[in-house]
């Protein structure tokens, strides 16, 4: 019963969690952004307008939930709901610590995470789709091939790791780190799996389905209201998730000297969000056929060395 | 383990297979036939890893993941048979593609 | 476990009766990856996770998504959907069902006959899939890998344009 | 020196070849010189040789040379390879010098015709071809001289190809020889398989061995080696070629259709004489083949009115007069009248054609001559003698000789067969009465045609040689109550064994007997056609006489016969089958494919739908069959 009890603290904790701190990113973003571009950010509602998250929730919830009639209504009220849903499942198999999180020790963790960004897909191609609108269309369609080209490379980033530890499970992949981060061994796969994790979540640079500036929003044009906020909340659950991911898989995890593992677990992911938001800020968005480019013809190839020489290297030990 | 019926294991890849059956016989439209082989395939695959699972033997999902090689293979030339029946024909209506009639 | 099994059992049944019934492409394209997932889910039940995870990350988050791709790319319209729904008319079912019917009675049939001993559903780890991929079946994954090769070679080169024009 | 026998027919081939090659480029002179020198030289290599080997005999009598192996499988080597006895030698010595003749004279004749340079091709071909056929060791190797003379009969009958009834003549001799051929063939089959050699002294001497006197399998062969001789030989029933074969140019006829070649049958015989032996039987058939014939044929020349045509005719029957011989056992007879044969039937060919090169428009028909003894002196003479000889005047001839051992060798055969000796001695009688027919009405009584042109010495020559050797040519041989010269026989011992000698008195009464009928023969002629009584000219104009004329004109009614039997349920067969009876089997097959075709096609619809829906169904039965067994 206890047990139970456990499991089920662990998983709405772990839910609010998130969902706190996915809606505080928000906040974040904005703020770092400013700091970053050398202005202020939202300040105004609250200490460092900390509360603006508020506003906005409040605002975005009160808004009209409208469905265009043009629209494919199952499938537009199904999409941002598929988003959610795949993010948070895949956090699922993360071990925050050695007790907290769900399944942490799950013999297929990397698969499932895997199979979760790889059903996150239909998030956003359903949405493009069911918008019944050219540009959501081109959007959705965006989406789809970056991030099916995409989830390749990252899978196969991961092989390095998994060939290491010899496991799929991510609690052992972890505590095989405790000499050792793989960033070390496994430098190429951290960045090949960096970039396709960024693909994956589509942020920017790699931001083409959304892409403002040429398809208007993308495949959330259309969305408005909680839905539109979905979308929102999901991406920046995915940037925690992906960031998670890196430092479970190549930055040790828990592990880290003096302090709890939990709090080391939190600032190596903030580092990696914030690392992430940075980059939004930096760096400009390359053109659809470039990004196709470079990840077929760049990624793939590197991953592929990546695995070629860790197999060989593990060969020779 | 649980232990399910064997037998109620088995029903169910045979209901898929046959379900896919009809969508190849009935559908017209290229996309759905080759959405029903899907089916076909899954169903076979999983009558793999059924009988991999009695046995409690790797093999039978080694020979799913060889399905699961065939599948994508043949996905992506079906697919792009069917976008070139589409820009030839104007439809993916299959009965339209019967140049090859006797 | 049990009713994880006949729970996803009949969902799965249920999505791919929807997916061969749908007039809309993209609709039976979703029913179909309902049924995939429902599928999975039985494999893993099953005691094979490493094929659930594959049977997800493969068919429904690849393969799939190819489908809907191309779908989306066609962009087909209410128009198509309306014929695709002119085209399954009942006596067109009644043939393949009956078919069908008979292919399901006559396997169930089979599989009824063969008296097997109740099953013990040990979990295959992935790591013997592994070792029994890359040991006695390593020939069938080179074929394997030539039926990829071949199979990117040609979808490229079928849907490859020339002067624009395919 | 014999052992240059192979350049006997090494030079006529190359004349052939060189002539061929040239291909009617050479100016005639040099085609004449071409044409007749190799030959010239084979003559007179043949007579050293010939002297030579009567002057020292090798040892046996008999010699042979092999050239070289010509294939070796197996137990199967035949050899190209020459074998020279008295026989061949014979042989070879005739062929030769009236070849040489008949060649000399033809450069004359021919003159300004279109294919000169052919003609003397093929006749050096010919001479080439039968020489082979005379001295090849081997039967596999006669075989190719046998076919090669074939061939050559078969161009020269058709060497005026331009008319259409040549080229048929020339068929039908091809053809109808071809039948004997395919006999002969067979025969050469069975011998091989049953003595394992094709090289004839080996294989006699092992036919000897291994068959018993009168076996069945004697029989078979010699029957099938004889089919071959009667094709060839022109001997009833496949005698039809040669009158038609009389298409081309008459020194052809003289050499290849009287002298020499039709005279292969006789030789393969006589060469085969001791396989006949062990078959009585058949040596019998041969002896009634031929009295049948030398009857037949002599009535058929009685009416005929081409001057050619009665020559073929006679040719026939005097051929009959060989296989006769043969029949009888009396082998050296038949070689004997084989030479004298040759040298008056070539010497009346000869002069036949000289009459008919005067006359305008080259006339062969008989009675639209007349009158000729005094203006054509030399024709007539020759004519006249080699008319003689083969009307066996007495004494003085040829033919006399050598038909004179014939008839009383068969007589002397036995008196089993005296109706062999009596149709000899009819067709003796009825000889003189056709040939001097032909005398008296070509070269007596009004002058019908006129006479252009003058003879060279090219024509007298060899007509006046041919005169002396007609005449002389029996003095080597003459019966007992004539002097007893045996020198013929002699010679020819070594081949086959001394000649059985008639009992002199009944040998003389015969003698005498047969001169007499010849005689009575020549002034039966004399009556009827030198003071035709009206009684004689209204007794041929009565119907029963006049069919009789029709029948023997058409040489008995074989070629009706034949056409009857053989040509039209022939042709029948081929019309009804001209769309191919056996290929209706397989157009049928094809037609059916091609229905079930039709039917399958129904099923190829092209919808995929379709063909998924019948695989679907035919596994569902394969399962049901594999559920229900």
């Amino acid at each position: 019963m206890n047990l139970i009890l456990f499991g089920l603290l662990n998983i709405v904790g772990i839910l609010l969690m998130l969902v706190i701190g996915a809606a505080l990113l928000t906040w974040i973003e904005r703020r770092l952004l400013g700091f970053w571009q050398d202005r202020r950010g939202p300040n105004r509602v609250g200490p460092f307008g900390s509360l603006q998250v508020v506003a906005d929730m409040i605002k975005i919830l009160f808004k009209q939930d409208w469905i265009p009639p043009f629209a494919d209504p199952v499938v537009f009220v199904l999409a941002p709901a598929v988003v959610m849903v795949a993010a948070l499942l895949a956090f699922a198999v993360v071990p925050v610590t050695p007790s907290i999180g769900i399944a942490g020790n799950l013999n297929i963790g990397i698969l499932f995470f895997l199979a979760m960004t790889s059903l996150s897909v239909y998030s956003v191609v359903l949405a493009g789709w069911a918008s019944n609108n050219k540009y959501s269309l081109l959007g959705g369609m965006r989406a789809a091939a970056q991030m099916v080209s995409y989830e390749v490379f990252m899978g196969l980033a991961l092989i390095g790791v998994v060939m290491l530890t010899g496991s799929f499970s991510l609690a052992d992949i972890v505590r095989a780190q405790q000499e050792l981060w793989f960033v070390v061994p496994q430098f190429l796969g951290f960045i090949v799996f960096m970039i396709a994790g960024i693909a994956e979540t589509h942020r920017l640079p790699f931001d083409l389905p959304e892409g403002e500036n040429e398809l208007g929003a993308g495949f959330h044009t259309e969305y408005s209201s909680m839905k539109f906020g979905m979308f929102f909340v999901g991406e920046y659950i995915g940037i925690i998730l992906v960031s998670a991911m890196i430092v479970i898989l190549f930055f040790g995890g828990w592990q880290g000297p003096l302090l709890p593992p939990i709090l080391w677990f939190a600032i190596k992911t903030g580092a990696f969000v914030g690392f992430f938001i940075l980059l939004r800020a930096a760096l400009p968005r390359p053109r659809y056929d470039q990004l196709m480019a470079y990840g077929w013809k760049l990624m793939l190839p590197l991953s592929l060395l990546n695995i070629a020489v860790t197999g060989a290297v593990m060969l020779t030990h | 383990m649980t232990t399910i019926p064997l037998d109620h294991v088995l029903i169910l890849p045979v209901l898929l297979f046959a379900l896919g059956v009809i969508g190849v016989l009935v559908r017209r439209n290229l996309v759905f036939i080759l959405m029903s082989i899907e089916i076909m395939l899954n169903a076979a695959g999983l009558m793999f890893i059924i009988a991999g699972a009695r046995w409690g033997q790797p093999d039978g999902q080694v020979m799913f993941l060889l399905v699961l090689t065939l599948a994508a293979a043949e996905v992506s030339v079906g697919l792009a048979l069917i976008i070139r029946i589409r820009h030839r024909l104007t439809t993916l209506d299959s009965d339209a593609a019967d140049l090859l009639q006797g | 476990m049990n009713a994880t099994f006949y729970l996803s059992a009949a969902i799965a049944v249920l999505s791919t009766v929807l997916v061969i019934t749908r007039a809309n492409g993209v609709h039976a394209l979703l029913y179909l990856v309902v049924s995939l997932l429902a599928v999975a889910l039985v494999f893993f039940t099953l005691g094979a996770p490493f094929a659930a995870a594959l049977e997800v990350i493969v068919y429904a988050g690849a393969i799939m998504v190819l489908f809907v791709f191309v779908v989306m790319m066609m962009n087909l319209g209410d128009a198509a959907a309306v014929r695709e729904a002119r085209w399954m008319e009942p006596k067109i079912w009644v043939g393949p069902s009956i078919l069908a019917i008979l292919l399901t009675a006559q396997l169930a049939y089979m599989l009824d006959s063969n008296t097997m001993s109740q099953p013990h559903h040990a979990i295959v780890p992935a790591r013997a899939v592994g070792i029994a991929m890359y040991g006695p079946y390593l020939l069938c994954v080179e074929l394997a890998s030539m039926l990829l090769l071949a199979a990117l070679v040609g979808a490229y080169r079928l849907a490859h344009t020339e002067h624009g024009r395919l | 020196m014999i052992h240059d026998l192979w350049l006997v027919p090494a030079f006529p081939l190359l004349g052939a070849a060189i002539l061929m090659i040239s291909a009617g480029r050479l100016p005639s002179r040099a085609v004449a010189l071409v044409g007749v020198v190799p030959v010239a030289v084979s003559a007179i290599v043949s007579a050293i040789i010939g002297i030579g080997f009567m002057a020292a005999p090798p040892s046996g009598h008999a010699f042979t040379e092999i050239l070289w192996r010509w294939i070796a499988i197996g137990g199967f080597r035949p050899a190209v390879g020459l074998y020279l006895d008295p026989l061949s030698l014979v042989m070879m010595l005739v062929v030769t010098i009236v070849g040489f003749l008949i060649l000399l004279y033809s450069t004359e004749f021919m003159a300004g015709d279109e294919g000169y340079s052919r003609f003397f091709a093929y006749m050096n071909l010919f001479v080439s071809a039968m020489l082979v056929l005379l001295l090849a060791s081997n039967l596999l190797f006669l075989y190719v001289g046998w076919e090669g003379v074939g061939l050559c009969s078969y161009l020269l009958i058709g060497f005026w190809y331009q008319d259409a009834a040549n080229g048929l003549a020339a068929r039908k001799a091809f053809i109808v020889t071809r039948i004997g051929d395919t006999g002969l063939m067979i025969g050469l089959f069975v011998l091989f398989t049953h003595l394992g050699t094709l090289d004839i002294q080996p294989l006699l001497h092992r036919a000897a061995s291994v068959w018993p006197h009168g076996s069945a399998i004697a029989s078979l062969a010699t029957a099938l080696l004889l089919i071959g001789a009667l094709g060839k030989s022109a001997q009833i029933p496949l005698q039809t070629w040669l009158p038609d074969a009389m298409a081309g140019p008459t020194p052809v006829s003289a050499l290849i259709h009287a002298a020499t070649m039709v005279t292969a049958g006789v030789y393969l015989i006589a060469r085969m004489h001791g396989l006949y032996m062990l078959a009585p039987a058949i040596q019998m058939t041969v002896a009634a083949i031929g009295a049948a014939t030398l009857f037949v044929a002599a009535f058929a020349a009685l009416n005929q009115h081409d001057i050619k045509r009665i020559l073929a005719y006679s040719t026939v029957s005097q051929i009959g007069y060989m296989f006769l011989a043969l029949g009888v056992g009396a082998w050296t007879a038949a070689i004997f009248h084989f030479m004298a044969h040759a040298f008056f039937k070539a010497l009346l060919f000869l002069a036949a054609g000289a009459i008919t090169m005067r006359l305008e428009h080259h006339e062969h028909d008989i009675f639209r001559m007349g009158g000729l003894a005094k203006k054509l002196p030399v024709a007539f003479w020759s004519f006249l003698i080699g008319s003689a000889s083969l009307a066996a005047l007495p004494l003085v001839t040829a033919g006399f000789y050598s038909k004179e051992m014939i008839l009383s060798e068969t007589w002397a055969h036995g008196g089993a067969v005296p109706i062999l000796w009596a149709a000899g001695l009819v067709t003796a009688f009825v000889t003189a009465l056709y040939i001097f027919r032909a005398v008296f009405i070509v070269f007596f009584g009004e002058a019908k045609t006129p006479i252009v042109g003058r003879y060279g010495i090219r024509i007298v020559l060899p007509l006046a040689v041919l005169s002396v050797l007609a005449v002389i040519g029996g003095f080597v041989e003459t019966p007992n109550g004539l002097g007893g010269v045996t020198i013929f026989s002699r010679f020819m011992g070594s081949v086959f064994g001394p000649a059985p000698l008639a009992a002199g008195a009944t040998e003389t009464a015969l003698l005498v007997f047969a001169s007499l009928v010849s005689l009575s023969g020549v002034g039966l002629a004399w009556l009827l056609y030198m003071r035709p009584a009206p009684r004689f000219a209204a007794w041929t104009q009565t119907p029963s006489v006049v069919a009789w004329r029709a029948f023997f004109l058409s040489g008995w009614g074989f070629d009706v016969v034949y056409d009857r039997l053989v040509v039209r349920p022939f042709l029948y067969v081929v019309r009804i089958n001209r769309h191919d009876a056996i290929d209706d089997v397989y157009t049928g097959i094809a037609e059916a494919s091609r229905g079930l075709h039709r039917l399958l096609k129904l099923t190829q619809t092209g919808r995929i739908r379709w063909y998924a829906g019948w695989l679907a169904a035919g596994s569902i039965l394969t399962i049901a069959v594999a559920v229900i067994r």
